[in-house]
């Protein structure tokens, strides 16, 4: 098992390390001169020069590469060349307010899709089930920038229930100051019990939540049906109900358990998903997010905040694949492929 | 152990999904009062006034302050400043600086701070320093007095009014001070927190110079509120929740007016958008075809349908309101047969040749008027691509060494980086080694030569430097190195209860706070 | 499933596919199936004949017509006007072609180069396979859209660079599919049978093993086919895509943004369209799967 | 036309085959780096030979090594080491290092009927390709050849151009003989060709197999777990136990004396219906088979031996004649 | 006296190509402490038989007529909670063909085994049950059960997976034991070792046994009656020694007769053409008309009856009892 770890960790290290250099040699041929964009469209050739020197860019190509490798390793992911500020700062700025909108998204996946596959499954071929395959397989071909939109056009246009975009009422950040604890918003004002803050926040998150988890949750749903489906046609199945072991245990303790592992596995991989999805959905919503710095970045060509995203999403992706492999791992029967092939 | 865990996650859900219910509707009553200006996009890039040379001048105008500023009918206004001399030779200027005035951080404004902060600008050489050509020195030379220095006369008063470079500010903070983000002036608002890509909040200074009126009900926070989808923007306002909206879509003005609620302010602004014309590459290297492209764009289509009448056909090189515009300059306007007539003047009497428009990406406007181009090209046989690209492409392309490579048509806005009309004629007219904003790559030593006189000559008699101006448009418009399509409004909308708001076009798009206060109850 | 040994009739069912009527029969047997079937047969029909079935093919090609914005849908303009006139119905069958092409282009190069390779690193194993599995697994350890994003982002956005980007960024999970096909089935018995017949491994590969692992990679394909269609519009959403002022599904629904408040139809009827074409291919790809693989897994 | 096998002694006919000390040893991968730490004996040192026309029966629990020796004899796997020599001609480690003339000598019959043909493939093209791929058959001549082939085996010429999902096991089973049959090959490798079909089309392939043996003097090496059909088939029988042979001989001879405890657990251990109707009872064998990555130092049946004592742990018994020479066996109580 | 009675049993499923017949059994009795041996190929309904008793079908399965009678309560009634509080799990219980898919994966034996004895013994506290547990484990001859209990069932082997899979179906105390082909899946020597647990536990705990095989050698050492299937259909049952050297459907003696004993070493195996009939598609008659060397025009016409040969043998044929 620690093996089996860090051989993974080795594995996603090298996988950070090759988006590393892909990205940084992509944004090193791409016919766009940084040292311009520092220092401006008026700026003289001396200053032009001058910006080359102080950005670096008059150093050969693996100095800057090296360089860039042990500023990463630092945590310095050098400047935006459009802010002029740390491109780590920026991130670390932008990186709280998605990542509370995953958490969420996710969670609401997870219960509302393995409930609704479930059900799905030991309703099997009724009208319920063929509603919630079709439902989910509907969501899963809906392009999210447009269930924001009629998600805004319904619940905020029409019926007024939410607001349209944006994290908070800005208001309410004078008159309730948010106590920072862990740099999470809602988290914060839950812990703090700012819950006129609190309770702005979680509205304000409906809809970005929503339209963020409705591809994991359908997902989730399809994903727990089929396998359910499966495990519920196994042998150990039949085993438990043949032994006399009452219909809940069989299902939420028998069959769940072979189920969770595979869900959860997806479900962290699919959470790598809702991070990119975030690109689309803090656009619509306005939302202050990693998603909103890459879009920004990338209308400007700002090449050290667009690799220092790619590399956090790279970080991110690696992770949560590592957190799946630990969910695989912890199944005895993977225990079994290591030690006994 | 794992059912007890799910429980607890879907209740805090519920929880989180439920409270808004029970508190978020009622809106905080004892809330302070606040104004919300809500733009399209993070005005804030440059945090340090000496470098900052885009939209932060929403922000910047309200927290640092110059010496004079150009007020909405062009008069210029003292603000750090009180008084100013000019001597006889033009070539030394003195200010006498308000007394008392205080930073956000407490400290009294001397003539030294001032004359050190514009120094650091000069030094630092970023952003639109380029306006200080000419000056040799500033310094102080007493506890209030200011003076410049100048290699040769200038309009000195509208370099000191300047949108950028000429914020003085508090010198004795480093660079990455400023960018922490940190601001320290002596505007009525000062800085209190920033969000990015959603939003800065100012906050009243009690201790402005210029002191709050009791009788009105000024505003204690001021907030500039990106949001980026116009629908958002406009709901905002019509529900309340903001208070001025910055450039909102020519479309939604109709639902805009039939409110009640909504005030609309409509002003020509000095923005023109342009089409510069590749002057150095066939078949635009003709002149005639240049004229005949400038009969063939459709301004009345685009000023109703684009703009939807919030824009006019532009005339010449300068905007109506800016000094040095001249009323009697030549306009093209849509006249295909005045336009088949010089293409074949040209040599291409049924068109036969495509061009490439290059506009940015996401521009509306610009991608519209180029449909309706294409359109109007495609009658007389000229096949019009329309690419879309970013900002960055766009001008690398056009900034290619050889000129057959460049587009042949590059839409461009322009608009004034001080109260002067240097910036049009010079930077878009006057020849160039390496392209800068001469997209068309025109260059004729006529027309350079009346440029410069009338920039040399403008410090000394702005009369002889329009002479000289409108001297140069003339040959400019006969030689039609660009299209000079319209001249914009700004459109802004806001609520009817909040008053004091007027449009000054020589800062675009900043909202002066101080001049705010509620009106109604 | 050891107990159920006597449903062998679900595998005979199995074995039956490989007559491809009882094959059709089966698959249209589910009515969702059949009718994802005729809808992308009709799409495919409105794509190639766009010019003579749009109302104004004009439109379709971009023209604009400014006089006549955002009239609401009419028995004129069934899906009403967008912002510059044109008619959006027939904006909408034009882009039938591009999202069509662009999932049919992206997933046929992407086969091009993941079968090959997939194969070969399949059968040999050994040092190639080792280097196309490491290069796969920089691949998968990300989302495609985010590979997109980042490579349209470097290449500069255009409809074409689109296409680089998620040729990119799929090949590789083809590659892995195929791959492990191939792995299973150069154990099956006839691979060795045909070994020892002396068979030329070249052969083997691609006539033996190669018709043999196709099935799956033929569902995955059709669930991507509509997967293509909603990255490519999410790229063009984002301006990463498609140009003005092409008839792209994404970047119709991306200007329509604006106008959401007074113009409903501009964003709902192209965002149905894609809804409807993905919807449709998945609902292909899940009858395929039913069929060819009873014991499915969601990707 | 049928012959007693009984009479087909080893001795007696003229070598085909010879197998010399061949071993087979799969790594285990372990450790950071993937790197190979242990190694799996499916096949420990096992020396043989196999007349002209014989066939040899190998039995043995699963996991005992009897596929994965026919695999190596085939070349589907390279052997760790050792001899295969086929009319004296050493066959080389691999298939590779195989020359098509060596390959058509050795053929094989899969257990799966089902998989071990090319489900996308016609019959035509199943049983032709070995023409094809040797040249011994070209154009509408192979068309002619897989007919006379399919009928051989008892299939309808008619049917050349079904595919075989239309074909019942027993028929599929036919199919793949044909298949072997089609390059005229000295020796085929049964891998336990009946057990995935139902009982009565057992008899079939069980005739067909007899018939065609004899037809051409074929030698087989048969490969089952079931008893019965290995000493319905086979002339001499080889028991193997974790990789090697613990017993071998004539098949009736080592029925009747079942000199190797193993032998006689095996045997007693299996119910059979004799054609009396009187039915045999079944005695177990206690104890579990050892893992094969460690196998014990002595007499690898030790742990499981009734007849067990102290030097079995140590001494490991050598492949040796008991009575006859042409019956060997590895205990060291045999005698006792 | 039957602990179990099965009258005019049939067994449909619906798939995707049509409706499958799976099963169909006229008459098959179950005495009390009795082993009765079911025979048949792979396909012929051995399983759906087994799940058939124990209420288990998949859901597209389902018995569409007849009874199953356990002491007087017909099982196929019951609804499937009513069957599984009452008989299921507590009076009959069932092992599985391949122990390995049968055992839970992700549980330790402990966690399986005690959780099926705190089910039928709720009253046990913890101490108890794992005593119960050891018992159990004792009782299947299980060596070191201490050690077994902590180990997942992946880390044993075959024929230990057999005996805990046994253990968890005696623990409920059931009186009827299904064992659908329970050593299939084992080499012969261990299967020898099960068949003797088998019977030692019949004696043992007064176990009624369905035993499923598909090796009528297999059922007939362990078994006082056997029942033949072929193609789902029950077509001969009786006194296992008695079906064996006096078999007198076609089936059972062409089967008997093609299996390769020693004494036919060196004869030619007598041929039995055809295949069986596709349970989408059964014939109207007799189900082995096809293949069968004494057809009459009859049996392709009519469904044969059952017919009785003596006493508990019973034959399904149209010429049913007399030889050729």
């Amino acid at each position: 098992m620690g093996k089996f770890l860090a051989r993974r960790l080795f594995t996603g290290a090298f996988v950070l390390f090759v988006v590393v250099t892909v990205a940084f040699l992509l944004a090193a041929v791409v016919p766009s001169d940084p040292a311009e964009k520092w220092v401006g469209p008026h700026a003289t050739s001396e200053q032009k020069a001058a910006a080359r020197i102080e950005l670096g860019l008059d150093k050969p190509l693996v100095v800057r590469y090296v360089n860039y490798l042990v500023n990463l390793v630092k945590g310095d992911m050098g400047m935006s060349i459009v802010s002029h500020r740390p491109v780590s700062v920026e991130l670390a700025e932008a990186i709280p307010n998605t990542l509370e909108l995953v958490i969420w998204s996710v969670a609401l996946a997870f219960l509302a899709g393995l409930f609704l596959g479930v059900y799905s499954a030991y309703k099997e071929n009724t009208a319920l089930d063929h509603f919630s395959r079709f439902f989910s397989i509907s969501i899963i071909s809906t392009p999210s920038f447009w269930l924001a939109l009629i998600l805004q056009i319904i619940f905020s246009s029409t019926l007024h229930w939410l607001p349209l975009t944006g994290q908070m009422d800005t208001v309410l950040k004078l008159t309730h100051p948010l106590t920072e604890v862990t740099g999470l918003p809602l988290l914060d004002s839950i812990i703090t019990g700012n819950w006129t803050v609190a309770g702005n926040l979680a509205l304000h998150m409906v809809l970005p939540v929503l339209t963020l988890s409705s591809f994991s949750l359908a997902l989730t749903a399809r994903m727990t049906r089929s396998i359910l489906l499966e495990v519920l046609n196994e042998d150990y199945i039949r085993a438990a109900r043949a032994y006399g072991l009452k219909e809940r245990v069989v299902l939420w303790r028998h069959a769940i358990k072979n189920v969770i592992g595979t869900v959860v596995t997806m479900l962290a991989l699919s959470a790598g998903n809702a991070l990119v999805n975030t690109f689309v959905v803090e656009a619509v919503f306005s939302w202050p997010g990693v998603g909103n710095l890459i879009a920004r970045s990338v209308m400007n060509l700002d090449y050290p905040a667009i690799i220092g995203v790619t590399v956090f999403a790279a970080i991110a992706y690696v992770l949560l694949n590592l957190v799946a492999d630990i969910v695989i791992a912890l199944d005895p029967r993977v225990r079994l492929a290591q030690g006994g092939n | 152990m794992k059912r007890k865990l799910m429980a607890f996650l879907g209740l805090a859900l519920a929880v989180t999904l439920l409270l808004p219910g029970l508190t978020g509707c009622k809106k905080a009553a004892e809330a302070p009062l606040s104004v919300t200006y809500v733009l399209y996009a993070d005005p804030m890039v440059d945090w340090d006034p000496a470098r900052s040379w885009a939209a932060e001048d929403v922000m910047m105008q309200n927290v640092y302050e110059t010496l004079v500023r150009v007020g909405p009918d062009g008069k210029y206004i003292p603000l750090l400043a009180t008084s100013w001399q000019e001597s006889e030779d033009h070539l030394k200027w003195t200010f006498q600086l308000r007394e008392g005035v205080k930073f956000h951080s407490g400290k009294v404004l001397t003539a030294q701070m001032a004359a050190d902060s514009l120094n650091r600008t000069l030094e630092m050489g970023k952003s639109a320093c380029y306006i200080w050509d000419g000056v040799e020195e500033i310094k102080a030379v007493g506890e209030l007095t200011l003076e410049f220095v100048l290699e040769r006369p200038l309009p000195l008063l509208n370099v000191v009014s300047a949108a950028y470079a000429a914020y003085i500010y508090d010198p004795s903070h480093t660079t990455e001070w400023y960018t922490a983000p940190n601001a320290d002036g002596t505007g009525p608002y000062k800085f209190v927190s920033y969000v990015r890509d959603s939003e800065v909040i100012l906050q009243k200074f009690p201790d402005y110079w210029g002191g709050w009126p009791a009788d009105k009900k000024t505003f204690e926070y001021a907030i500039l509120k990106v949001v980026s989808e116009a629908a958002t923007r406009r709901q905002l306002l019509t529900n309340g929740e903001v208070d001025i909206v910055e450039q909102v879509p020519a479309d939604d003005l109709a639902a805009l007016a039939a409110d009640p609620n909504i005030k609309i302010s409509n002003e020509p602004s000095y923005q023109q958008l342009y089409a510069f014309l590749n002057t150095q590459k066939p078949p635009l290297n003709n002149k005639y075809i240049r004229q005949a492209l400038s009969y063939l764009m459709p301004y009345e289509d685009i000023i109703r349908y684009v703009m939807l009448d919030t824009a006019t056909q532009a005339r010449g090189v300068v905007p109506p309101t800016l000094w040095g515009h001249n009323p009697d300059a030549f306009q093209y306007t849509y006249d295909e047969a005045k336009a088949k007539e010089l293409l074949a003047l040209g040599g291409k009497p049924n068109g036969g040749f495509k061009l490439l428009y290059t506009y940015t990406a996401g521009d509306k406007n610009e991608q519209r008027v180029g449909e309706l181009f294409k359109d109007a090209l495609a009658r007389v046989g000229i096949e019009l691509e329309v690419r879309g690209m970013t900002v960055d492409s766009k001008y690398n392309l056009a900034r290619d060494p050889d000129p057959l490579k460049r587009q042949d048509i590059t839409m461009l806005y322009w608009w004034p980086d001080n109260y002067d009309p240097q910036g049009y004629y010079y930077s878009q007219f006057h020849s160039e080694e390496e392209v800068g904003f001469n997209l068309g790559g025109y260059s004729s030593p006529t027309v350079d030569a009346l440029i410069e006189e009338a920039i040399d000559i403008s410090g000394t008699s702005i009369e002889a430097a329009i002479a000289k101006y409108h001297e140069a448009e003339t040959i400019i418009i006969e030689d039609a190195p660009a299209i000079f399509i319209y001249c914009e409004n700004y459109v802004r909308p806001y609520r009817a209860d909040l008053m004091g708001f007027v449009e000054n076009p020589v800062y675009p798009n900043v909202v002066f706070f101080y001049d705010l206060y509620k009106g109604g109850d | 499933m050891a107990v159920s040994g006597d449903l062998t009739f679900q595998r005979r069912a199995g074995r039956a596919l490989e007559s491809s009527r009882t094959f059709v029969k089966l698959l249209f047997r589910n009515r969702l199936t059949g009718a994802a079937f005729v809808v992308v047969t009709l799409l495919v029909v409105v794509a190639l004949l766009a010019p003579v079935l749009a109302p104004y093919p004009d439109d379709g090609r971009g023209v604009v017509n400014p006089s006549e914005r955002f009239q609401k849908p009419s028995s004129e303009h069934i899906f009403g006007t967008d912002d510059m006139g044109r008619d959006i119905l027939s904006r909408v069958i034009f882009g039938t072609r591009i999202s069509l092409s662009i999932s049919l282009v992206t997933i046929v190069a992407a086969m091009l180069i993941a079968i090959p390779l997939g194969v070969i690193a399949g059968y040999f194993g050994g040092f190639i396979d080792e280097i196309l599995m490491r290069i796969t697994d920089v691949f998968l350890s990300f989302p495609p859209l985010l590979i997109a994003i980042v490579v349209a982002s470097f290449l500069g956005p255009s409809l074409e660079n689109a296409m680089i980007a998620i040729v990119i960024a799929w090949w590789p999970w083809y590659s892995r599919v195929i791959r492990a096909q191939v792995m299973a089935a150069k154990e099956r018995p006839y691979v060795s049978a045909a070994r020892c017949i002396g068979t030329s491994d070249w052969k083997i590969m691609f006539s033996h093993i190669l018709p043999n692992t196709i099935a799956p990679v033929i569902i995955q394909a059709s669930m991507d086919l509509g997967c293509v269609i909603l990255t490519a519009a999410s790229l063009s959403f984002i301006g990463l895509g498609a140009q003005p002022p092409q008839p792209e599904w994404g970047l119709i629904v991306s200007s329509a943004r604006t106008y959401i408040l007074d113009a409903w139809w501009y964003s709902v009827f192209p965002g149905l369209a894609i809804l409807v074409t993905v919807l449709s291919f998945n609902l292909i790809g899940d009858g395929l799967r039913e069929v060819l693989d009873p014991r499915t897994r969601v990707r | 036309m049928t012959r007693d096998s009984g009479t087909t002694g080893a001795l007696s006919g003229d070598t085909l085959l010879r197998v010399e000390g061949l071993k087979k040893y799969f790594p285990v991968r372990g450790g950071f780096w993937q790197r190979s730490v242990k190694w799996v004996r499916a096949v420990d040192s096992v020396t043989f030979n196999i007349n002209r026309g014989e066939v040899l029966g190998l039995v043995g629990e699963s996991g005992c090594g009897k596929t994965t020796l026919a695999q190596m004899i085939v070349g589907i796997y390279p052997p760790t080491s050792g001899r295969i020599e086929l009319d004296g001609i050493d066959l080389g480690k691999s298939l590779q290092s195989r020359n098509l003339k060596t390959k058509r000598k050795v053929q094989i019959v899969f257990q799966d009927p089902f998989w071990s043909l090319n489900p996308r493939k016609m019959v035509r093209d199943i049983v032709g390709e070995p023409l094809v791929v040797h040249g011994v058959a070209l154009g509408s001549t192979v068309v002619r050849k897989v007919g006379d082939l399919l009928e051989m085996v008892g299939i309808d010429r008619a049917r050349l151009f079904s595919y075989p999902h239309e074909f019942s096991g027993g028929e599929r089973q036919r199919v793949a003989i044909a298949r072997a049959l089609a390059l005229n090959p000295s020796l085929l490798l049964l891998d336990e060709p009946t057990s995935s079909i139902d009982t009565l089309s057992q008899a079939e392939i069980l005739n067909l197999l007899i018939e065609v043996r004899n037809r051409f003097s074929l030698s087989y090496v048969l490969i089952s777990h079931d008893l019965s059909v290995v000493q319905y088939l086979s002339d001499r029988i080889a028991v193997m136990y974790l990789g090697k042979i613990v017993e071998i001989g004539d098949t009736r001879r080592v029925f009747r004396a079942r000199l190797h405890p193993y032998t006689e657990a095996l045997m007693a251990a299996v119910p059979m219906i004799h054609a009396s109707g009187e039915v045999s009872d079944v005695k177990p064998l206690e104890g579990h088979v050892p893992s094969a990555i460690n196998p014990p130092p002595g007499c690898r049946f030790e742990a499981r031996c009734y007849k067990r004592q102290d030097v079995c742990a140590v001494e490991e018994p050598p492949l040796r004649a008991i009575e006859d020479p042409e019956h060997l066996v590895a205990c060291h109580f045999t005698n006792v | 006296m039957n602990i179990l009675e099965i009258r005019n049993l049939s067994v449909k499923a619906r798939t995707i190509l049509g409706t499958a017949s799976l099963l169909s059994i006229q008459v098959l009795d179950l005495g009390a402490g009795e082993i009765l041996g079911i025979v048949g190929e792979s396909g012929s309904g051995k399983s759906i038989l087994a799940l058939t008793i124990m209420g288990l079908l998949p859901t597209n399965v389902r018995a569409t007529s007849g009874s199953v009678t356990y002491r007087g309560q017909d099982l196929l009634r019951s609804s499937a909670r009513g069957l599984s509080a009452r008989i299921r799990g507590k009076e009959i219980t069932m092992i599985f063909q391949d122990p390995m898919a049968a055992l839970n994966p992700v549980f330790t034996v402990r966690q399986l085994l005690e959780e099926v004895i705190k089910e039928h013994h709720p009253d046990y506290d913890s101490k108890r049950v794992r005593g119960a547990a050891l018992e159990m484990l004792q009782l299947v001859k299980l060596g070191d059960p201490e050690v077994t209990l902590q180990k997942y069932p992946h880390e044993l082997s075959g024929g230990m997976r057999q005996r805990v899979l046994i253990a968890m179906a005696l623990s409920s105390g059931a009186k009827l034991l299904v064992s659908d082909e329970a050593t299939r899946a084992l080499d012969v020597t261990i299967q020898a070792g099960i068949l003797k647990l088998l019977e030692d536990l019949r004696n043992k705990l007064d176990l009624s046994t369905v035993f499923i095989s598909s090796n009528i050698a297999l059922a007939a050492t362990v078994c006082e009656r056997i029942g033949v299937l072929y193609a789902g259909e029950l077509i001969e049952s009786g006194p296992a020694r008695e079906v064996i050297a006096d078999s007198r459907h076609p089936y059972t003696r062409s089967f008997l007769a093609s299996l390769p004993v020693p004494e036919r070493k060196g004869q030619p195996l007598p041929i039995i053409a055809g295949r069986s009939p596709d349970p989408l598609n059964r014939p109207r008659g007799c189900s082995f008309a096809g293949r069968c060397p004494i057809v009459e025009d009859r049996c392709r016409a009519e469904k044969p009856p059952m017919l009785q040969v003596s006493d508990g043998h019973d034959v399904l044929c149209h010429k049913g009892g007399t030889h050729q």
